[in-house]
């Protein structure tokens, strides 16, 4: 018995431990970057924002959830309900999931497997199942256009990030998200004799590759510009517009939860994951995980500020800046780059 | 084989938690909160107006066709991945190779870009 | 070892019951759901054998790709099933004895069927271990170059996918204006103002 | 009890069968048998991981990948296909009736 | 790593013929797509593209196997290319003028008769099981959008459907059967399969084998899987249909026929009395089913089905005299077949093209001389003594007999017989019944065509020396 206890019994209980509180902490910082986007909306708006629950509004998130859940659930009469409250859990487990292999330190992951960057690929290729369920089971008018929009928008920038992260593995040479970030401990900065610094991560070389992923990444969560689909003044709130309680705060969490991963994908692939920006003594003291952190903070704060200025695209024009503007780019960038990488490593 | 499974068993528990905080979530509203549905309530939403007919009407062949050219370009991607990995011990030989593939589905590209398959009115 | 065990038996079973629900679900969009939910469980099952790459590329390129078009023309394209001309495909009556039949035969043939020993041996490409080549890495090294005719065919068959889809889809619509931003961005005043001179009082012809 | 290629040609084997049943039983519902026919080639592609697992052989897993991708453009050329037959049979005329425009 | 070489010049050069089809499939495309009016164009340099392949093909020197032991260049993969190629450049042409005539004109058709005709070269040359498949389903891809390719006729669309459906599902047996022959024997290139396979085959690769077969008779619509032919002739367009029964048919049958032979020779038990069995199955149908068709292209399709029949008897015998036969049977089913889909198109009434053997009545007296070489195609169809059909059927008996098959052999005779009947009746409809109104006259490329098959048909003694022989060579490189 004893043997059974130590080989099979503890290791899950700190298994499944270790799970819970890294959710739980997930989800606490997600509520405070929800009330972050907003007070930077507002900020530039030169209005306050959410400023009354709690010391600066601190609590204006966790108060929105308890309001949400005490709201009635309402299931549209002709929706078929399987699919109707099957949707919202899909885009957030599936959301959730895809934090399990990103890397807060070297070492600190939930599970390091060696195909890191595919799962997160095909996780947000999953993604496109919540909202085309959604919109199809709430069986009226306005949520089924949105879906439809809303899918092929996400379908159309999903090739793009595909080329993009091609890009990064031709530098890199390893799926592992672990040895992607470590790749960038040297690059062109140590090239020049300087010390490793925040010159040599992958923004550098790779520079429209970081720009172009940036702006994928708002298209494939929906972000403003390109949130066309359940804009006000378009569609009311396209596929979420039957929903109302739980179910509504769910597609939400898990459009915030799939927008912070891609700011944590942008910081891995580019910014250098846990890296410190100046190898010095000071600096390497401070954790990776602050550093990893703070960066992709800065990524969400982009995108919050881009949210605030950044005019509506029209549905055409945004499919032609995926299609017509955004793949061609990125191939070329593929074709580029693996030039680039197979001269100077025959050189 | 046991090593590889070592390292996915994290990412099968971190799921179930996340499935079960999901299941949490969802079903909450049907304990807690009130329920009084009146006809008007259940109504499909129509900015005021009455539903005419069902909601799943035909639609636009585009997103079939934007669906199909996903698939293929999908596919493209998915063919990247393995090279791009092993781009190291390849040398020109392989350089090559994606070369011309890639060269064939970018005039695939430029066909259906001429063709205004790409259009989107 | 019993690990490995129970998830072979849970993903296999879940993936069996959805594959017999996938024909025998009512309503078209409930055999898509089971369709995916059968694919990801395969993925599950792939991973068991060690094949983590194809298991990725099978979410990926089948469930987000494949399954999507299919959940398109399935939710658009609201098929009436009950109309649908009865007498379509009916000449195949011996059906559902032939898939026993089949059945049978196949579990008897591969139930406990071990590979004769000498095959493994002589085996074109051994797989090199885990820990210093990875699977996609390793799959990598020999689809490029030892299988390059395949690969060069397979982005034909792409083609010909592309070329097809798009002749039996593809129609334009008339009268459709179409924005074109380079037109926009080339005007300069010379061609878009015009100076007209107006005598007072008068008004323009 | 250890795993062997037993259990996976099984499994294979028996979603081959219902892949094939699926198509001749289904024949109101075009889609069902498309799909049936994705099931046959999910059989087909577990088949030949299985096997290249247990041979220790990476050929099976590169042909899988070939099948896989001509798997799903053959599906998308078959839907394709159904769409243009949808069109013409029901008369869906999707254009004149398109009162959102899409 | 070890280090894999780029494949050598004359590696290359052994799949020059490929590298011409696929180049200009390319060049085609380009333009096609930029071009204000480009039919006339790419129609052209498609032909030129497969009289060019076909050209190469005859000039290049065999090797053995090339890229890894995927292709093989051997005396057979040489006799049945150039017989594709033909086919293909024949169909082109009818397809081209006929296209004209109606208007009805797309430039991505002749691409996608390249793509097939590519497909067809890589299967009919393939020398490993993933080369079978990917040369199959490259060539099955294009022949699914075919099909379909008049998007706006229900027909059309629906031979598409019916098509897509039962091709799927061929390839999905074809490949289970190669994964189990694979996962048996640990190898996919033929030789090595032939040699794990010597003389005892193992369960498991017994039904690998027997799912191969079952994928591989869907493809040539033998019997028991023969399902969609008849409806895929009538519904597809008429050049569309045309091609079907040309090229693909014998692509589809030289691929079952290497497959038979090189990796499960040494089993000939095992496939005999399946080939056989299908064999005498489609030559039965062939000849009953067709008896009463009223539609010209549904009576093709069954009377494509009984020649298959015919040819599968030349190969049950499992000797090189049975390929032989099995290899001079389809250049002959290939002449005559292109020669009454020749006429087929060629039936067009002032209002627009009919179908139904009917408006055949009389014509001897409105179109004089087509009426003639359809006559005379129709005698060798059914086997008449001068003519060329009836040196098909003898080559094939005779290698029958001589495999003690005479079971195989009368039932072939009696099949003829009665497979002879629904052909001879268009000709008493043509000649002894009132004209119910003549055709348009025939195009040019239609006129040209349905001379030479006759002229071949007719004077098939003169070319007997010449054919046979070159099939022994093809057929000897098995044995």
């Amino acid at each position: 018995m004893g043997g059974f206890a130590e080989t099979y019994f503890w290791p899950a209980v700190t298994m499944i431990l270790t799970s819970v509180v890294a959710m739980l902490v997930l989800l606490v910082i997600i509520a405070y970057l929800l009330y972050a986007d907003r007070k930077v909306w507002a900020a530039v708006q030169l209005r306050r924002g959410p400023n009354v629950v709690g010391p600066w509004g601190l609590l204006q998130s966790f108060a929105d959830l308890l309001k949400f859940v005490f709201k009635e659930p309402i299931i549209p009469s002709g929706a078929n309900k399987g699919i109707f409250l099957l949707a919202p859990l899909i885009s957030t487990v599936l959301a959730l999931a895809a934090w399990a292999v990103v890397p807060l330190d070297d070492g600190v992951v939930i599970a390091d497997i060696n195909v890191g960057v595919l799962y997160i690929f095909a996780i947000s290729s999953l993604a496109v199942y919540g909202i085309i369920m959604g919109g199809w089971a709430s069986n009226s008018k306005y949520p089924f256009l949105g879906a439809l929009r809303s899918a092929a928008q996400m379908v159309s920038y999903e090739v793009s990030i595909g080329f993009v992260i091609i890009c990064v593995l031709l530098v890199v040479g390893s799926l592992n998200l672990t040895d992607i970030v470590l790749a960038q401990a040297e690059g062109i900065g140590t090239a020049m004799g300087l010390a490793p610094s925040l010159l040599d991560w992958h923004w550098l070389i790779l520079l429209p590759m970081f720009v172009v992923f940036f702006i994928s990444a708002l298209a494939e969560t929906n972000r403003p510009p390109f949130d066309l689909p359940e804009a006000e003044s378009e569609l009311v709130a396209g596929y979420m517009s039957e929903y109302s309680s739980t179910p509504y705060v769910m597609f939400f969490l898990g459009e915030y939860v799939a927008i912070t991963l891609m700011c944590a994908l942008g910081t891995i692939l580019f910014l250098g994951g846990w890296l410190p920006p100046l190898d010095v003594a000071w600096l390497n003291w401070v954790p990776g995980t602050v550093w990893f952190v703070a960066k992709t903070l800065f990524l969400f704060f982009l995108m919050a500020m881009v949210k605030a200025f950044v005019p509506r695209y029209r549905y055409d024009q945004l499919m032609r800046l995926g299609w017509k503007v955004f793949l061609p780019l990125s191939l070329a960038m593929v074709v580029a780059v693996a030039a680039v990488v197979q001269l100077t490593a025959e050189g | 084989m046991e090593a590889l499974l070592e390292s996915y068993l994290p990412l099968v528990v971190f799921i179930g938690v996340a499935l079960v905080i999901g299941l949490a979530l969802l079903i909450a509203p049907f304990i807690v909160a009130y329920k009084n549905p009146d006809p008007e309530k259940l109504s499909a939403y129509e900015c005021g107006f009455a539903p005419f007919d069902d909601a799943r009407m035909k639609f636009d062949i585009r997103f079939y066709l934007v669906a199909i050219l996903f698939i293929i370009f999908d596919l493209e991607v998915a063919f990247l991945f393995p090279w791009a990995v092993s781009f190291g011990d390849l040398g020109w030989f392989g350089f090559w190779s994606m070369m011309i593939f890639l060269g064939v589905l970018t005039i695939g590209f430029v066909y259906e870009w001429k063709k205004g398959a790409l259009e989107w009115d | 070892m019993t690990l490995t065990g129970l998830f072979f038996y849970l993903f296999s079973a879940v993936l069996v019951a959805s594959g017999l629900m996938v024909i025998a679900a009512r309503q078209p969009v409930h055999s898509v759901l089971f369709l995916i939910l059968g694919f990801v469980n395969a993925a599950g099952l792939f991973m068991l054998l060690g094949a983590e790459f194809l298991a990725l590329i099978l979410v990926v390129v089948y469930v987000g790709a494949v399954a999507v078009l299919f959940l398109f023309v399935v939710m658009m394209l609201d098929i009436d099933f009950a109309e649908l001309r009865q007498g379509f495909l009916n000449y195949l009556p011996v059906g559902a004895l032939v898939g026993v039949v089949i059945l049978v035969e196949l579990l008897v043939v591969v139930g406990g069927r071990a590979i004769a020993p000498e095959v493994v041996e002589s085996v074109p490409v051994p797989i090199p271990d885990h820990d210093d080549v990875s699977n996609t890495e390793a799959i990598g090294q020999l689809l490029y170059t030892r299988y390059l005719f395949y690969f060069q065919a397979a982005g034909l068959i792409l083609l010909v996918a592309m070329v097809g889809a798009i002749v039996l889809t593809l129609r334009h619509k008339e009268g459709v204006k179409r924005q074109s931003a380079a037109v926009q961005i080339a005007r300069n005043p010379a061609t878009a103002i015009e100076v007209r001179k107006v005598e007072p009082g008068k008004g323009l012809s | 009890m250890t795993i062997g290629l037993g259990h996976y040609l099984s499994v294979a084997a028996v979603l081959f069968t219902i892949g094939v049943f699926g198509i001749f039983i289904n024949r109101k519902n075009v889609i069902v048998m498309l799909m049936s026919v994705e099931l046959i080639l999910l059989a087909v592609n577990l088949n030949l991981v299985a096997f290249s697992s247990f041979l220790n052989d990476l050929v099976g897993q590169v042909f899988a990948l070939l099948v896989l991708t001509v798997a799903a453009a053959e599906a998308a050329i078959g839907l394709a296909i159904l769409v243009a037959f949808f069109r013409n049979r029901g008369s869906i005329a999707v254009e004149d009736i398109n009162a959102m425009k899409g | 790593m070890n280090q894999i070489l780029p494949p050598t010049s004359d590696e290359l050069l052994a799949i020059l013929p490929e590298l011409i089809l696929a180049g200009g499939i390319l060049v085609a495309m380009v333009l096609g797509v930029f071009l204000r009016r480009p039919i006339a164009l790419v129609n052209g340099l498609s032909w030129l593209l497969l009289t060019a392949a076909a050209v190469a093909v005859l000039t290049i020197p065999l090797s053995g196997p090339v890229f890894h032991g995927a292709l093989v260049l051997d005396p057979f993969a040489r006799f049945m290319k150039v017989a594709v190629l033909i086919g293909s450049a024949v169909a082109l042409a009818m397809a081209w003028s006929h296209g004209r005539q109606q208007r009805t004109q797309q430039f991505e058709f002749p691409v996608l008769i390249l793509t097939a005709t590519l497909g067809m070269m890589v299967m009919i040359s393939a020398h490993d099981l993933i080369a079978l498949y990917i040369g199959l389903e490259l060539q099955s891809l294009s022949l699914y959008v075919l099909a379909a390719f008049n998007r706006d006729s229900v027909k059309s669309t629906e031979a598409g459907i019916k098509y897509f459906i039962l091709g799927a599902l061929s390839s999905g047996m074809l490949l289970y059967g190669i994964s189990m022959v694979y996962g048996f024997t640990g190898q996919t290139s033929f030789p090595a399969v032939a040699e794990a396979v010597a003389g005892d085959a193992s369960i498991g690769l017994i039904f690998g084998l027997v799912f191969l077969l079952i994928g591989l008779a869907f493809k040539i619509a033998a019997v028991p899987f023969h399902m969609w032919t008849p409806d895929v002739y009538q519904g597809a367009p008429t050049p569309v249909t045309a091609f079907f029964a040309a090229a693909p048919k014998l692509a589809a049958m030289a691929l079952f026929v290497r497959v038979v032979t090189e990796p499960f020779g040494s089993v000939t038990a095992d496939w005999q009395q399946i080939v056989t069995f299908i064999a005498i199955g489609s030559m039965v149908l062939g000849a009953f089913a067709a008896i009463g068709q009223t539609n010209i292209k549904r009576l093709m399709a069954y009377s494509s089905i009984g020649h298959v029949g015919f040819a599968l008897v030349g190969l049950a015998a499992g000797t090189e005299e049975g390929v032989q036969g099995v290899l001079v049977y389809l250049v002959i089913y290939l002449a005559m077949t292109l020669g009454v889909f020749a006429c087929i198109l060629a039936m067009r009434k002032p209002d627009g093209m009919v179908e139904d053997i009917g408006s055949l009545a009389g014509i001897s007296r409105t179109n004089p001389v087509m009426a003639f070489i359809l006559a005379m195609l129709l005698f060798s169809l059914a086997g008449i003594p001068p003519l060329a059909g009836f040196f098909a059927k003898f080559y094939v008996f005779r290698a029958a007999i001589e495999a003690d098959l005479f079971v195989l052999a009368v039932i072939g005779v009696l099949a003829s017989v009665v497979g002879a009947f629904y052909y001879l009746r268009i000709i008493k409809l043509m000649y002894f019944d009132e004209p119910a109104g003549g055709f348009e006259p025939m195009p040019g490329t239609l006129r040209l065509v349905l001379g030479a098959s006759g002229a071949f048909t007719i004077a098939f003694i003169l070319f007997a020396g010449p054919v046979g022989e070159l099939a022994s060579t093809a057929a000897g490189g098995f044995f």
